[in-house]
Parts: C-alpha cells; structure tokens; sequence
C-alpha cells in the first residue's frame, strides 16, 4: 500500500545509513534533487547511490560526505565541466568506494534487477580495464562466443521524480514524455519505489489525466511512497515543464571549488530558503 | 598557430567531424559532448539530410532547422520539436541498437580523454583507479559505442601530449586493433577511424592498427602535431593539408547549426 | 451425486476458490481459466474487496460491479472499466512480480489437466512427450506460478482417475514437496496447497507433502472421492463436510460475479 | 526505411520457407490474422514460428500444414476448448516439431533477444520436465543459487497487428491501450518488424495522433514493413475497437473437426471473400 507524506517525514522514515538507493534521471534531467536536498538537510550519511550519470544530485551529497558507495557510468556536470567533490572524493580524500559501469552495461544490469535474472551477459564490455577492476564482473563464454557477465543490480530503494500522483499511488507523466526510461529503469530493479511529483491530485484528476492521454507511469502496485515537491527536479530539468537551469549549475560549479563557497551554496540553495523560495 | 585564419580551430574541429558524416547513415550522438552534437545538425543541414538518428535517445530525426541544443535547453522549442520530429523513440529501443537483434548504427562520436597509439581510449583514471591522480567523470557509452558502432569518430579539442600518450593508463574503451578484434569475435565493429584534433586528422594503419596523419591543419604544421603527440606517428611522405571550412560551412554552423556556440564549451573545458 | 441440491457443483467449486482468498492479499489470474476468473471477482464482491490483483496483466483492481468476462469481451465495458481500476500496469511490470525485486504474489490459481500425489501437474502431454498419446494445450503459466506464488490454488471441474493419478505422465510444474523446495532454495513458493474439485477439497500433508482430504462435498460420498482418484488419498477420521454455497453467496455469484456462467466452459470442457 | 505495401505483395515478398517469425497478440486478442490468411492463401509453408500463446492464427496454419516448428506456452481457444490441428498435427501426423515453453520462460526469451544477450537465467522453469526435453535449457548455479539458463528468441521476422501507420512508418497505438506488450515483446527481439494496421495515415494525422495523446507503439526506425488491413486482427479482439469474435470462434471449432468442413471454412473465411466481405 502506498504511503503519502512529506518530505520530510518519509525521508526521515524511509533513508538510513547503508541504504541501496538507484536514482532517476540523468545528465541534469530529472534528478529528484529536492529529496537529495532533503538527504543532505536531514544530514543522513553512508548512502550507496546507483545512477545511470551523475550530476549536481552526485556531486552535493559527495560534497557532504554522504555517499559511502557509488555506482556510475559517468560522473560530471556536462557541458560544463567536472565535477568538484566527485574529483575531491576520488583524487584527495578517497572517501568514496566508485565503481564505474559503462551505460549500456549498467542499463542492462537494471534490465536484469527488474527481471529477477542474477546477471546478464553482454558483449560491449570486451576489453575494457573495468572488468579487471571487479570481481563481479566475470568473462564467459556462451555457444563459442564471449561475453562479460554483469551481475543484476537489486536496490533497496528507487528514487524519482515524476508529475503527479493520484491518491491511490498512481504515478503519471506528461503526454510528451520524454527521458522517463531514464526514471522507469532504476526504478524498476529496487525493491522499493519513493516517488517525490510535482503535485498531488485526486483519483477524479487522475482519471481526466487518463482520459486526456496522460500515461501512468507507475501504477499504484508498483509505489511505495509519494511525497509533493513542486519544481522538485531543480535546477535539473524536466521537459516540458522547466529546463535545466544552466545559469544556476554553472553558478554551483563555481561555487563548490572551495569549501568556504560550498558552505555558502549550501546555506543560500538547501539549508536557508524554503523549497518555495528556491524556486 | 603558424596561420592565421577566419575561423576557429573547434569550428574546423566540427565542419571536420560532420564531413565524416555520409548521408542516409545511422547513428546516435550523446547529449554531453558539444561538438558532437553540432557535427551531426550540421551535417544534416548540409550532405546528409537523410541521416537516421536518435537524439537524447528520443527524437528520430529531429527538427531539421533548429540547433540541437535549443530542443533540449527550451521547453517551448522541446515541445515544439515533437511535431517536426520523424518519429519517437525510448531509450530501451535506443540500447537495442547498440546490442540487439537491429542492424547496426553506422557510427558514433566520443571524445576522449586519452587515447594511445592503437586507439585505446581512457576516461577513467589516470595513476591507481584505487588511488587516481587524476580522476575523469567516466566513460559513459564511449566504451559501449566503440564495440556496438560500426565504426567510431573521435575528437580532441587540445592535442598534447597528456592527451595522445603511448599506452594509455587505463582502457575504457578497446581499441581499433584488428586482430584482437578477430580473436573476440567483434569484426563488425571497427573501432575508432578517425581522429579529429585541433591540430590535425589522425586515422589508423588498416593492418598495425597504428595511429597516422591523415592530414594537418592548414595552421599547423607537421613538427607540432609530432610533439604535441606522446608517440611517433607514422607520417606520409606528403601531407595533404585538411580542407578549409567553406563559406557555407562556416556560415551554417554559425547562424544555424550552433548560434548559440555551444561547441565552445569544448574548447574551453577537458 | 447421491444428494441434490439447489445449485451445480461448478458453483460449488467457484464459491470455495473464492474462500480461499483472503481480503488485502495480491494475486493474478489469467483470462482463459474462467472458473478462477469468477472466483476471484465473487472474493471481491464479497469479503476481499481490498484483493490487489492483476486482470489480464493490465487492470489493476478493476470495475468492482461488473463481471470479468465482460470487460474483456465488450469494448464498450472495456473503455467504461479505464475510468474504475485503481490503475493500470503494463505486461511486463506484472511479470515482475512473478520474478523480480517486487513483493511476491500471495497466491495465483491454476487448472491442471493431471495432477499427481505430490502435488506435481502436467498440463503438457500423456505418452512419450515426442509422439504424445495426447497432447494437452499447454502449461502457459502454470509452471511459473507454481514457484513464484507464496501459494498456489488448484481446480478440477471433474474429479477422475483420468485427472488425479499416481505419477503425473509428464511434469509441467513440480508439485509441493517441502524437501524439494527446501533443496532448490524456492521455499519462498509452497507450491500447490488447495485443490477444489467437484467432489471434495483437497490438501497436502505439509511434512510428507501426500495429498489428503480436507473435506467432501454435502453431494458426495469419500468413496466416490477414493474411487475418482488414482492413488490412496490420506482421509481423516472425521471428514468434514465443505461448508455449502450461502445465499449471499449463490445470489451474487449468479447476479453479479458471473451472470453469463462463463463458469459452465469449465465444466463443459476438459 | 520502412517499406509500405499491399499485403499480397509484402507478404509474397517477405515471408518464405524456414523463416523464423514471432507473433504479436496472444489468447483471442491481437493476433495478424489478415496476414496468416494471406500466408495461406500463398500457400507458403515450412514456417517456423513463436507464439507467446497460440490460438486460431496457430490452428489455422497447422491445418494447412503450413508450420515446420512451434514454439508456444500453450496452443487453444481460451474458454473454448482445444485447438483440433494442434492435437491431431502432435499426436497423428506427428508433423510439427513444438517446443513448449512456460509463459515467464518465453517472455524473458524474447526479452533476452531484444537486449542482444544470448541467453536468460530465471528460476520458474526449476523442477518442470520440460528442460529435460530441450537441450538449449541447462541448470546452471550462480552464487550458490540454481537456475535455468534458457536460449534467447531472436526470429528473423516479427509480424503484429496494430492501430495506424503513417507514412514514415511510425506505428500508433490506442490511447487507453492494453495488451501492447503482448505484441512489442515479441517484436522487439526480431531482426526486421511487419505490421498490418487498421488503417494507414498521413504524417500530418499521425502529429496529430500524438497531439491527443496516442503513442507511437513502434517508431519509423524499428518498423520495416507496412501494410494496411482493416479489422485485421478478426476475429481476435483489438480493445477498444472491437471484441473477440468468440461465435465465429466457436464456428471454427466445430468446423475444424473434419477435414469437409475445414475445407469449407478455408473457403468461406480465407479464399472465399475478400477482406472486407469478411468483416
């Protein structure tokens, strides 16, 4: 049965230390940012995080130290450049276990979670020094030909973002989708789902969303939790409703390169104003 | 620079790159590597109109007049796109055509971080991964593409020699060896074709597998694309020199493909 | 049939899958197994309105008043029945929950075409399996049920020694037996615990997983029950007598859960 | 680039000898029926085919002799009762070679063939006979745990039913859809894709489909060829447009008894009448 609340309490509730967590989203789209501002509020730690490719949600909660372990194709703020505390963690303080997947196997590893497989096989791997560098990740061979064999990645909990949800639990996504296997995918290998919406509506609401096209992107067999956090990809984007907030990720790059800014950003973006302020 | 010309190296970097582009070929092109982004409009707003691919993996053949950048940074020209674009895809679909039973996309574009004289490349680390020196965001698909792709187009915003090493530090992706590609059953997937720097057009030997000069920029010379390279290249006795942009090339990818100068983003971060 | 009563033993049979169920438990049925099509909906009109269940891996909890078969077969109750689910999951999704990081389903009912002393089914073929005596439709998702339910319901609509024998002829899915499960790691799954015949109810000894009589039907007698089954069945001193259809019952399932007896296919057909 | 055709001369085209083919649909809903009547009325044979759930398209094609292999969870009239060719072609003419599969075992099968992965552990199959009747199922052990590795599906050919094309070859879908995946599963892990729609449309209809909400089912990339058939899943269903036809199933199940009338219903529903007589 899905349960409905705040942020505030669910995550209190739901995300303790040593938690599997897979995030939604990827590339500045759709990450479920105000729950990781939530995270790092709450000042929970020792998280191990799976994202498809990190961004700002990475590189705050490793700027907290939050992250014990963290599973990713690709970690950085793109088009922009590096990110800080990701470079941080891995090149000074070494605070973080990384484990780095490429895309294709770490999406056909979600594929393998969903489906209840312990691992997959696949062939871009080959020759990649990645596969030296995990025990899990072994070279078969299969009617003659190879193949590395990536095991299944099972969450505790996916983490997503998304546009409304009834009150049944009933999760929809806007008509023009886009980008939501970015969210469908990690959220259907875990365990359990935490979904935070841009708004909350009534079954009578979901249905006319249904009636007019609206898709349900999870249904509510599949929910766990629903929090409401309105512009809660900020300053990630989410087509169509708002775009990646360029302006202010670059503001953000510039601002986490030293620990006295950091702190600033923390105080002025996720500690000081009300989610309504932000946005 | 010994030359000084009307355009700027990266704005070669991608009129080269989109030149590498055939027409009625498929592909698929990431959302965080600039210049690939705009070699592949340009291109279409150019030869290859007919190009079939996956944008963010999710518009089929995007608007054809409108600068890729803009779908995905405007939400009034994102929704605006869905009525121009020639079909609509999901990212699972997309994957299908890296591995899957689908034909094969005819190329991909990477930019790597380092890459060696056999076309290895790392995005990873340099120094322990356990303990890197240095540590790259990561390799995203650029490994993935490299053995799923027909063939593969790199690009490099700075050629040096931090970039262009003997033997890389770390393979990401495998390179364009023939036979280890023999021996692992990977022949229709080339590997790595081409390079594209800001000083010059590297491509590798059809059987060593080792990188050579294809040609060298007509403000660069042959002395300094070898020194800013970590290894010898094999070099032609004549070196042609890399075509010009054109006026309409320059003229497109300025007002159309890229007005917005994304592909700035390259030469300025790596 | 040595009494008779006021309504058919296929009744009888819905009416007992129906007790079966407990309210706020998750379950699937499939669409061509009509008796447990109506069981289920009769479970839900009466004590287990909460039931979350599947219908035809899209519906989640649909139309609580309106019949199955219904919904499937009238597209106009088919689009009217959108507006009354409580949501909608897609074929795969439900697949998931089967194997996968999903909670497993409390229970999933099946019809098997033999059905051994240990609880193993066949629902494939009798004779060699390459040149079959008879060749049965299909196990379709029987076998998958049977370990990836918590429990599984069976029903026979005739109780024969054509159905209940010795040894299945060919296993589909492999029956109760705990110290099997217990070997494979599928503990999770008990595999069959009930099955709901027209002559009696059956269940499994839970230590030697050795069918056993639960109770007999107020129309039949435990010799015709011994007699109608290929094996000695374990039978308690006293037998109890399963509880009859109440009024509510046989009125809702006539009215409501099943007013065109698509429940009659079941006993027409084996 | 997506072919468009008549069916007579796609299917004339497309479909020869030995070619694998999944089939979209299962149990009375979905199934290409139009084009299994032009297969027979090409007289094409020796088809090799997988079916999720086999019904009349399989019966039809099997009292013609027209299939070589089957592969299928389970062949019948769902609610009405065996499926006459199957029986007689398994234990009479013994002229088809059918691999029976459970419904999970095939569904991850064709899963596996649209990842490109050669072969799916899953544990539903563990204590069933028939792994011990295929030598392509093994019991394999990963961390301790036992499960059956079974082979992907990867059909050359994937024949579905759906809704509208247009003329780029997207392939629509009705708005409040169901069963979809019942036709994309085993589309997807084919290596070309056919589909005959209720009705071809233009691209600027198609935009608008996608205006009021429909979604594209398969997009111009992954269709190869088109052909229009109107009510061309009869009498399967196609919700919400129209029902299972379960009285002229029923028709077919009394007719398919003896050959006479086998004959006679070949006449009236497959020669006899063109298309739209039919419907």
């Amino acid at each position: 049965m899905v349960v409905i609340g705040t942020i505030e309490n669910l995550v209190k509730k739901v995300i303790t230390p040593d938690i599997k967590i897979s995030f939604g989203g990827a590339a500045l789209f759709l990450k479920p940012m105000e729950v990781v501002r939530e995270i790092i509020r709450q000042e929970i730690k020792d998280l191990i995080i799976y994202t498809l490719i990190g961004d700002l949600d990475i590189d705050l909660l490793l700027g907290v130290k939050a992250i014990k372990e963290l599973h990713s194709s690709y970690v950085g703020l793109p088009m922009i450049g590096m990110a800080r505390h990701f470079r941080k963690a891995m090149e000074k303080e070494q605070s973080v276990d990384f484990y780095e997947w490429t895309e294709l196997s770490m999406v056909r590893a979600f594929q393998a979670g969903a489906m209840g497989t312990p691992a997959i096989m696949l062939r871009s791997l080959l020759g990649s020094d990645l596969v030296k560098l995990r025990e899990d990740f072994e070279e078969v061979t299969y009617r003659g030909m190879k193949y590395i064999q990536v095991p299944a990645i099972t969450p505790d909990l996916a983490i997503v973002h998304a546009y409304a949800a009834d009150q049944n639990g009933n999760v929809f996504y806007p008509k023009h989708h886009a980008l939501d296997e970015f969210s469908t995918l990690p959220a259907q290998c875990a365990k359990q789902l935490f979904v935070s919406v841009e708004r909350m509506i009534t079954n009578e609401e979901g249905r006319e969303l249904i009636q007019q096209g609206q898709s349900t992107m999870f249904s509510s067999i599949d929910v766990d939790f629903v929090v409401e956090a309105p512009k809660g990809a900020w300053p990630s984007g989410f087509p169509p409703f708002y775009a990646s907030d360029m302006g202010h990720i670059m503001t953000y790059s510039g601002m986490a390169n030293m620990p006295e800014t950091f702190d600033m950003y923390l105080r002025e973006y996720v500690f000081g104003k009300s989610q309504e302020a932000v946005q | 620079m010994s030359k000084s010309t009307d355009y700027e190296p990266i704005d070669l970097i991608v009129i080269s790159l989109a030149r590498e582009i055939n027409d009625s070929e498929s592909c698929y092109t990431g959302i965080a590597i600039p210049s690939a982004v705009v070699a592949v409009q340009l291109a279409r707003m150019t030869h290859a109109p007919n190009l079939q691919f996956f944008y963010g993996g999710y518009w089929i053949n995007p608007d054809l007049d409108v600068d890729l950048f803009t779908i995905m940074t405007d939400t009034e020209a994102f929704v605006e796109s869905i009525s121009k674009a020639q079909g609509f895809s999901h990212l699972v679909q997309l994957y299908q055509y890296w591995e899957g039973p689908k034909h094969t996309l005819s190329f991909g574009i990477i930019r790597p971080a380092q890459i060696d004289q056999f076309g290895n490349i790392n995005n990873s680390v340099i120094g322990d991964p356990h303990h890197p020196k240095f540590r790259f965001p990561g390799g995203a698909a650029a490994g993935d593409i490299i053995n799923t792709c027909s063939r593969v187009i790199a690009y490099v915003p700075r050629h040096d020699v931090r970039t262009f090493v003997p033997e890389v530090d770390f393979i990401t992706g495998r390179g364009s060896s023939p036979k280890w590609r023999k021996d692992v059953g990977l022949t229709d997937y080339q590997g790595i074709k081409t390079v594209v720097t800001d000083l010059a057009i590297l491509e590798f030997h059809p059987s060593s597998g080792k990188m050579c000069v294809r040609s060298i920029h007509e403000f660069s010379t042959i002395d300094e694309v070898q020194e800013n390279t970590g290894f010898d290249l094999e070099i032609p006795k004549d070196i042609p020199t890399t075509r010009a942009p054109t006026k309409e090339e320059l003229d497109i990818l300025q007002s159309k493909a890229d007005p917005l100068s994304i592909r700035n983003f390259d030469s300025r971060n790596r």
